[in-house]
């Protein structure tokens, strides 16, 4: 097995048969001495069909796929921020930087927050909230990058990594310009291959269309075309 | 036991091939397939020009199938030749490359260019364009453009041409005659089915170009009636494709009347289908005591 | 709440039928499903005599989806009338009669002695059999043809006339076009697309007939796009089908363009398929705050 | 639940995805207190769903569907012949009428002979065959029932259910006609509907296609129109 980085991911086979037809991409979550951990969400069908399996089951899975986060130098403070299930894909990468993280983690609602109870060891500092409060802080995990970006102390540069739904990558994307602050996030397209053949995952950048799972999942927020 | 064919004067040393837009510029599959054990390498269609393609998203999973409005991008003829052909010139496998254009002269140019390059065994003609917005491509569609179009071509390669035919039509086996009146050496069938999908919560289609072209198993039954009809009624080499995921499926098309095959969107379900299905090819040959796998072209017990 | 449609004067209580062919005469449901709770019941295909159909092996299964080749077979007009009407006519459900002939005379024929029949409410004319073994049938994919029987129809008959085109042709909208200008009050699509499957151990194609019709999820994609092709360039009312498993697909055909739709080979895969999706829809509208079924029809945000 | 006859069967939904798409016919193998039981051959993609299936998992079923044996009456001699997997249909009508059947069971080779142990209590008199003698007499079960035909002894009148291969149907069919004794046999075609809706499943007879979902399964093989 090739030694995956954080941010990368795999495709995973759901079905023998030929309905779901496509592989599913999901991130590496953890690396562990027996293997790789996942970490997914319910969404549709394939998703459902992983739920089911029996444990023991073999399925067919590619990867590790993608570029992965380049590491802060130790001159930088990294910020690492989740939205929902995107803490699946920047928690290897907190670990990696065991201690040195300052962990944003947002979702919801309290249900919605996943593991984080297994967050515990891994941050410097962590800020959890909740859309509606019923855990951590109140309100976005942007409303709390925002704030900690207004107060820090200016010894450190911040470096962003941030993986959530896209609304919220955009907003984190125009904080970290309005901060000159690097930030990289990672995103998310529909995918057939994975390998940068169909050319079926593009986001729009700006010197033209990059793959998300070549030249990706992870980019620079600054070279991204942020849609409206 | 012989695996070779012989597509109208193009030499394979088997009959899977790949098909363009699902194997990259080779490359991407290097890491999964000895590039060497393939019939031919189709690449990704070419133009003139690059081409940055359609918007995202580009793609959505359809039942046992998918819809893809690529666009076409692509990073034009001159790159091609310059960073990804050298790459496939060290294997020993027939590269064709397939081409499009938006004229008759950007095809005839495109042709041209192609053929004087050295490294290319067959030119494949896209003349079918299912992501186009506007309904679709009168390449494709319409005889008397077809015609036009692949006998301009003809006048500017002596490679092996091959015509991509379009399936959204109503005679599939018209559209091959014209194309080998035109002068094409053989016909690859089929492009993708031209679709449609809808999110009901938005109401927005689900792709960003409104339709886009069907592929995989859903297609396969369509794919293999045509070809059928087509070697019926025609004495043109076929390449048939659509929805071949696995050796049986592969000879599925053979038995109808395809003398090579190309594997499509098998290689996003699995990157090494193009081996398998040429390992199963050879293992039917084994059971079923078949010497040559040309013999078994077109032989469907029909009527 | 408002689920009724009306469909070139055809008022239906609800935008959910039955496609013809996949419902029997209807009898063979009631056990599971409530007829009165149908927009409409359209039964299988007749025609003026009895016809025998097609030697199995009838059916076979793909990925996605179903090839058939009934061959049409049927109990005729009068047998219909005589023994199936009379049970149809005890529910408060539209009945629509899908027939077809061999020749122009023949259709006009069938769509005279339907329109003296009581208790029939409308008449969907199968313009496409995709079971013929002769390669298609012209009465589908011929605009002149297409004209002269429809044409022919609409003289015989005052019962709101669907023409249920043939999928299997370049240009749908076209074909709708003639079949409203023939003088068609509404249009089914899609009727099935000609497929075939082989065997590769006899080497013998699936089906005794060689060819048959593809249905099922693995057609939707096209069959939306048809739709909203037709409903882009014609003021036609339209029946949504081909792949239909759920409300959810009920409800984008309604949002590409069509003023009802059809439930065919789900039936199969859950005999209580119609008013799952009927209900299905209703929860839609009560999500959404949809007071009007008709109000989403064609309602794509496209281009 | 409705009562099931011996010779019916059901269509059992295989997958929750589109693919494989059609339900599944298995006949009524067992009706037991608890409910039915069936028993089927791993043929292709579907039964292999089933073989996997983990127990508790819920299916859609319908049935009982079709016709069902006849049943002899009190003067007639059943005589119940099974090729193969065709035990799966005759063995509930052996059952039922108990004891008073002489049953012939064949197989290619000991291994593909099913529930031979279950059969037990319920025959009067029992003959097992195989193509290769691994078990019960060499021989095909034509041939055992030519035999037991030839040499019988003329009191009872003896009449014929059969479930196999088509061939072996052909060929017991041939036997009744020639010894004037009745005998049914349970036919298979690919079905999508089951309730006879689809005009699938037909099979030629002398009065025309009948659906073997609907008049069939069943059926007396003097109407059938064998194919050579
Ligand atoms: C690089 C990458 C990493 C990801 N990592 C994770 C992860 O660690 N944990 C996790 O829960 N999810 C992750 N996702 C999202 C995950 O791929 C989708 O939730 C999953 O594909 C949904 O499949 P489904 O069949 O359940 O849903 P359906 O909605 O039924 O899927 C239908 C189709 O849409 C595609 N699709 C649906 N949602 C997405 C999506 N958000 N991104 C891409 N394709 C989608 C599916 O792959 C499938 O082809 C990642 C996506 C990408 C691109
Ligand atoms: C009335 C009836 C009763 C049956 N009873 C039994 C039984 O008790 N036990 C048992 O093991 N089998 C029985 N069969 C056969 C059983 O239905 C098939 O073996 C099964 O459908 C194979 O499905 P698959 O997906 O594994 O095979 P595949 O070959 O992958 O199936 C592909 C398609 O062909 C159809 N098909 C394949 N073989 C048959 C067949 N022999 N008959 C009908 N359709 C077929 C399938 O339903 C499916 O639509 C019966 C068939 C019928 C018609
Ligand atoms: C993502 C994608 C891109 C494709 N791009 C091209 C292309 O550039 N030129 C072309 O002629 N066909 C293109 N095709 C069509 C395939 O070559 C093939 O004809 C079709 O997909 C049917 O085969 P399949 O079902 O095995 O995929 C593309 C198909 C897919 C799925
Ligand atoms: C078994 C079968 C029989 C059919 N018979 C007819 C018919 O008699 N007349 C007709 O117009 N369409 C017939 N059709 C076509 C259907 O009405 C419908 O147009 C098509 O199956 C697409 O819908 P679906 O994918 O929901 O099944 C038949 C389809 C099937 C599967
Ligand atoms: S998924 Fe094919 S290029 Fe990215
Ligand atoms: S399976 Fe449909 S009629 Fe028998």
């Amino acid at each position: 097995m090739e030694e995956p980085h954080p941010g990368q991911f795999y495709m995973l086979e759901v079905s023998k048969g030929m309905d779901p037809l496509l592989k599913r991409a999901f991130s590496l979550f953890r690396r562990t001495p027996e293997g790789i951990r996942l970490l997914f969400r319910i969404k549709g069908k394939g998703t459902s069909i992983l739920r089911d399996l029996r444990e023991g089951t073999e399925i067919t899975v590619l990867g590790p796929l993608g570029n992965g986060y380049p590491l802060p130098s130790d001159k930088e403070s990294p910020l690492v921020i989740a939205g929902g299930i995107g803490i699946a894909s920047v928690f290897s990468l907190a670990e990696k930087i065991s201690k040195k993280a300052f962990v944003f983690y947002g979702a919801r609602t309290e249900r919605e927050l996943f593991v984080a109870g297994e967050l515990e060891k891994i941050y410097k500092e962590l800020v959890v909230c909740t859309d509606d409060g019923s855990c951590g802080v109140k309100g976005t995990v942007v409303d709390a990058v925002n704030d900690f970006v207004r107060n820090r102390d200016g010894i450190h540069q911040p470096v962003i990594y941030a993986c959530g739904p896209n609304v919220m990558l955009r907003e984190i994307a125009k904080t970290a310009a309005a901060n000159g602050i690097s930030a990289y996030v990672s995103l998310e397209e529909h995918m057939a291959c994975g390998i940068g053949a169909c050319l079926g995952c593009v986001v729009k950048t700006k010197t033209g269309y990059k793959r998300v799972c070549k030249e990706g999942p992870i980019f620079a927020a600054a070279e991204i075309v942020w849609q409206p | 036991m012989n695996l070779e064919v012989n597509i109208g004067g193009l030499k394979l040393k088997n009959p899977v091939m790949t098909a363009s837009g699902t194997f990259g510029y080779g490359e991407e599959y290097a890491e999964f397939v000895d590039l060497n054990r393939l019939g031919a390498v189709v690449v990704k269609g070419l133009s003139l020009k690059p081409k940055e393609g359609n918007p995202p998203p580009r793609l959505v999973e359809t039942a046992s199938g998918m819809l893809n409005a690529i666009g076409l991008q692509n990073i034009g003829i001159e790159r091609f030749i310059g960073e990804k052909l050298p790459f496939l010139r060290r294997f020993d496998t027939a590269v064709i490359v397939n081409f499009f254009g938006d004229s008759v002269d950007e095809y005839a140019e495109a042709a041209e260019r192609l053929s004087a390059t050295e490294g290319i065994h067959g030119l494949e003609m896209n003349i079918s364009c299912p992501n186009k917005q506007a309904g679709w491509c009168i390449f494709g569609t319409d005889p008397k453009v077809t015609m036009r179009v692949v006998g301009a071509v003809r006048k500017k390669t002596a490679l092996p041409l091959i015509v991509k035919l379009s399936p959204n039509v109503t005679d599939i086996s018209l559209m091959a005659r014209v194309a080998m009146e035109a002068g094409a050496d053989a016909v690859s069938l089929i492009n993708t089915i031209t679709g449609m999908a809808i999110d009901i919560k938005t109401r927005r289609p689900r792709l960003a170009n409104i339709t886009g072209g069907l592929s995989g198993p859903a297609v396969k039954p369509i794919a293999v009636r045509m070809v059928y009809e087509v070697y019926r009624s025609l004495k043109i080499p076929i390449i048939g494709m659509g929805g071949i995921m696995n050796a049986g499926d592969a000879i599925e098309f053979l038995i109808a009347g395809a003398s090579a095959v190309a594997v499509g969107t098998a290689n996003f379900v699995n990157p090494r289908a193009t081996t398998e299905i040429i390992d199963g090819i050879i293992d039917y040959m084994e059971k079923e005591g078949i010497g040559d796998i040309g013999s078994i072209t077109g032989t469907v017990h029909a009527g």
